[in-house]
């Protein structure tokens, strides 16, 4: 039905006292995600919207059964909460803070790749399974349930793209917002075995953008496992060299990370390559109206 | 937050790492204090290629020094004007080599690079050697490998080595992206000196690095003036060479706006994320940030309300059209509290479109 | 090493742990510059166990305080005299912790011991709660895991995991066998504070530990003045109560032939392993200090020479029978040049065996 | 044949030009281990009793094809060569080295096990499969080919038993001396683990001393998983508690760590305990001649 999270996934917020934290647990439940606790250090003990506050990770899993964590603490705080969220075995966490320093999140993915935990993050909106489960600061009304996987590794994108589909009548199964940051947990290759292995997932988005090798490395993967179609896009093909584009992970650097490059990749692999969003939309639905 | 030279060699020089003894003068009548003669005069940008700018230069003697240096001070790289010259004894050089420590994308950790041929153009060398560090576990050997991997051997092994030891620690210590040596020099006593160093604070770092505090604002001298103001309150905006101004909010979304822009065949001013959540005093700021520059003939305001609460940018959109009435305006504003933001846009009199492409051909056509 | 009650206090101190506001005095009549009152006199002795033999007291002026001083210093605990008393005011205490971070050997990593329940008796305690520190890499959630199992909540959370986070420093930065604050409390502003603590620094690693030289010697008022001698030259030795000197060379083989003497009804005076590939002026050494206690009756020689060769063990125990022809030596010497030694003792007059057990049944015998 | 090291071992020794080093390189190499290169970081180039000297560990595995290290360097900088030929991807290390301080090992063992690297010690007399392969310390001498599968946290009393076994015409397989710290690599579960699969053991020695409880584990996974015959001793059963009896992890520690606890869980376990060097050997020569 879904990757990542659905109708069951258990999920606690580490920071759900602080404004965002508190903010988006209210969203997230209003979604349908099953808020099961939240975790602030020193604050434990009290409620926010009906679910118990926590002073330790180890503490809200054992009194929950929580499956899933959402970080929301600030930069520098936050490799702390996810070696807590990794050493009490939580299996998927997602950080959405923006703004951990790149030796910090080094660290982080070093630890998380050792214990077998899936780290979603840093400084990305989240996971959203429509209708079952969002984890994050997705827009959820943006979306509709269906059969398309979403990878991408900008948020207000991903919206775009998801309000896209909506409107023209087309779900998703889940969206995986990857992130902006050099340095991420799940990425594109992971995301594509998923979906891959999803069987209520027909058609894979991938929303790549300039800067780093991950589109190359994808569109190798692609070309060796995966079997459904995937459609992409690169934002930034306008961008110039040397200019970091918002992201901290969106520079070309020297003759590294163009657009062209990763089209090129795209192409190679046997993924149709959008040059606009609406464009997207449009391939999708040819795909859609050739398979049925 | 890149270094200046001068500060750079500062931090080696107290990790350990040799440097050559120099002194920065900050006017050229300083010069007439330096006691070693020939000696090198070199500007203090923040912009690569000073060289070939002409901003390096060697000096005799007291009096040629103080007029290299008055054309030093006078000299513009890529824009950027010298506020200090770092002036160094002339070194005997047997060797020159290139070492640095980054993160690498790929891996997701920290790499050592080198090479045995030290110099301007490393980037492009084909005698790069990588060594990484396991994750982000550094131990002594590390240094020596690369030492080998170069063709080192010998005492060159431990010297390299322990000239690696010793940028590491200013690598973590300091929360860097990136330290180099470059060129990492053999003197005459065949000791190890760092002739060129660059470093690289991470940004996101500086909040945990007080040495630091307060340096962000003069050492963005490579920015443009609105990137500069933009940097200063918090806004991501890159300058470019277009007529048509953007206001987005996320990165990937305003980039796609910008590829779209050319797409339809005209030029984006800029690049502007105005960021998740934005307030209306913020958006205000963006508009005002984007319209400064005279180049731009028509706003082009895309915003996907996810984190953003879509009245507030329609109320700034409201104030910025109160205060200038002549400006020309494409808006796309959808997403969260849409329908009141609509509500607000009618009354103020400000047309908009729930159609990406649309708004972004209307602002093309306006800019012609 | 030990170090003691105020020096350990003093590294929690650097390290940013609070600690009662103590003084340490070297006679009874400092105790006049003391300002607070009523406060507590501590031996400063590194014996465990000073409470209960009254080294701990309290007093409520200065009369009072000088004369219970004068009573500490003259008072030996375990056999430990004191060199320096810690005066502490006295302090409210609302609740009394444990907490300590050590290596255990099974996990084969440190880990972090707490209890709360502080006290004296925390090694048989049931209330001990332990927090292994994955693969040694410490991140401030462990303190405050630790505090969350010992049933803490709200700020008492933070409070006890920065008491934490900073142990860890002192652990890591002293290359530390054990820390331990003991009991740490919480006083009447709800801050918490060290009243007792103990540091142990490993031993090997004083080496690279500057900060401790020439603190071993005075560090080891609880050995033996055998067992000192040794320590200071060298030698593995420890006192035992028996009148069969043993002189042998590696742990196991010593334990091993300790326990045979015992096996044969003997009794060992000491355990003394001579190490690896040791000289002839290195095992003369052993033997004049295995000796040197009056209740040794016969030396028991057994050594198997792999790094260690015969002929400098053989040429040891010529030089001692030549300088004590008195005394009385069984000897098993095989291994490494075993031929070459043998002509050695033969030379001499010494006798030997080669087996173990005909050599250790005939120095019991010899004991009585 | 053998456990660990055979014939065929390609032995590396780091550490090769100081004292300790060049002597057992030149001991080894005259009981026919295959000493294929040293490692002295600033002295490469040169060689040593007829083989090379490298700068790096990587360099001399490249060049030799060594599969095996023995470290000889002085205790501060062992755990940097150690990580070095984990690093190189050495399968199996000794560390020879007394002194090392136990905050280096427990770096060194993380990394050795996240690594899937065996190293055997610190502080031990290496490992001896007679007649093929000596890596370490041990007097080669003083054993002989056989069947008997060799555990020691010992050196000399190792060698005791070694000698003892040949004056009684009895071999072995190969001896494993595991070290006397606290914090060591290769221990007696591991130890046990690759003798009951090797075919050409026949019988285990197991030698145990004071201190910790490998003993007692040892004792549980003889019970769970090993059937072939084991022989145990405990050396300090009349140590006095509280007192480091030569090795750094020789010490009863309250009440634990007694000989009293590992003989009884030995027993419980089916162990035949000797209680002197010399009924080790009558208590092997009685499991022969049943078995006979």
């Amino acid at each position: 039905m879904s990757v990542l999270i659905n109708k069951d996934t258990k999920v606690i917020v580490q920071g759900i006292t602080g404004g965002m934290g508190k903010t988006h647990a209210a969203l997230m439940q209003k979604y349908g995600t099953k808020i099961v606790g939240g975790v602030t250090p020193g604050k434990g003990g009290q409620e926010i919207n009906g679910v118990p506050v926590f002073d330790s990770v180890t503490e809200a899993k054992q009194k929950t059964g929580a499956n899933c964590s959402v970080i929301f603490v600030p930069p520098y705080l936050a490799l702390d909460a996810a070696l807590e969220a990794i050493d009490a075995e939580i299996p998927l966490i997602s950080v959405i803070t923006e703004g951990m320093v790149p030796q910090d999140a080094v660290k982080l993915h070093a630890r998380a790749k050792a214990k077998g935990v899936l780290v979603n993050g840093p400084n990305c909106p989240g996971i959203i399974t429509p209708g079952e489960c969002l984890i994050g600061i997705h827009p959820g009304s943006i979306y509709m349930p269906g059969r398309i996987g979403l990878i991408s590794r900008s948020g207000t994108l991903t919206y775009e793209i998801g309000l896209g589909l909506k409107q023209a009548g087309i779900g998703i199964s889940t969206a995986v917002g990857i992130g902006g940051d050099p340095i991420i947990g799940i990425d594109q290759i992971k995301s594509l075995e998923l979906f891959e292995a999803d069987k209520d997932t027909d058609l894979i988005i991938l929303v790549g953008e300039i800067g780093g090798t991950a589109e190359e490395d994808a569109a190798e993967y692609i070309k060796a496992k995966i079997k459904k179609p995937v459609i992409g896009y690169i934002a930034g093909r306008t961008a110039p060299p040397g200019k970091r584009m918002g992201h901290a992970g969106a520079i070309i650097s020297g003759n590294k990370g163009t657009a062209e490059s990763k089209t090129k990749a795209f192409e190679a692999a046997g993924v149709q390559v959008a040059k606009t969003p609406s464009e997207i939309i449009e391939l999708v639905k040819k795909r859609i109206a050739v398979a049925a | 937050m890149r270094l200046r030279e001068y500060e750079a060699k500062q931090l080696f020089k107290e990790s350990g790492i040799s440097i050559p003894p120099g002194m920065v003068i900050k006017c050229a009548e300083e010069v007439f204090g330096i006691k070693n003669f020939p000696c090198t005069l070199k500007t203090q940008v923040l912009t690569g290629g000073r060289g070939k700018a002409g901003g390096i230069k060697f000096a005799d003697n007291a009096n040629d020094a103080y007029a290299k240096a008055q054309d030093i001070f006078k000299l513009k790289v890529k824009g950027d004007l010298p506020t200090a010259i770092l002036v160094e004894p002339k070194v005997t050089i047997k060797k020159e080599l290139y070492v640095s420590i980054l993160i690498d994308r790929a891996y997701r950790g920290p790499i050592i690079m080198a090479s045995a041929e030290g110099g301007v153009e490393i980037e492009s060398s084909n005698s790069i050697q990588i060594v990484p560090i396991p994750e982000g576990n550094y131990s002594s050997y590390l240094g020596r490998k690369m030492a080998t991997q170069l063709g080192l051997s010998g005492a060159d092994v431990l010297k390299f080595g322990d000239i690696v030891n010793k940028l590491w620690n200013v690598y973590t210590k300091f929360d860097c992206d990136l330290v180099e040596i470059n060129p990492l020099i053999v003197d005459g006593d065949n000791n190890y000196v760092a002739l060129d160093g660059k470093v690289t604070i991470n940004e996101d770092a500086l909040g945990r690095q007080p040495r630091f505090d307060g340096m962000l604002s003069e050492h963005l001298t490579d920015l443009g003036e609105r990137e500069f103001k933009g940097k200063m309150c918090g806004l991501n905006i890159v300058e470019l060479e277009g007529n048509i101004g953007i206001l987005c909010n996320g990165a990937g979304l305003t980039m796609a706006t910008m590829d779209l822009v050319f797409h339809h065949g005209g030029k984006p001013s800029n690049f502007l994320d105005v960021g998740g959540g934005a307030s209306k005093d913020h958006v205000a700021r963006a508009l005002d940030l984007v319209a400064s520059s005279e180049t731009v003939k028509v706003l082009l305001v895309n915003i996907l309300g996810g984190i953003t609460d879509c009245v507030e940018v329609a109320n700034a959109l409201k104030y910025y059209k109160d205060i200038r009435p002549e400006a020309k305006m494409v808006v796309r504003l959808v997403g969260n509290n849409e329908a009141a933001a609509a509500d607000v846009m009618k009354a103020a009199g400000i047309e908009t479109t729930n159609i990406l492409d649309d708004a972004v051909s209307k602002a093309v056509a306006i800019a012609g």
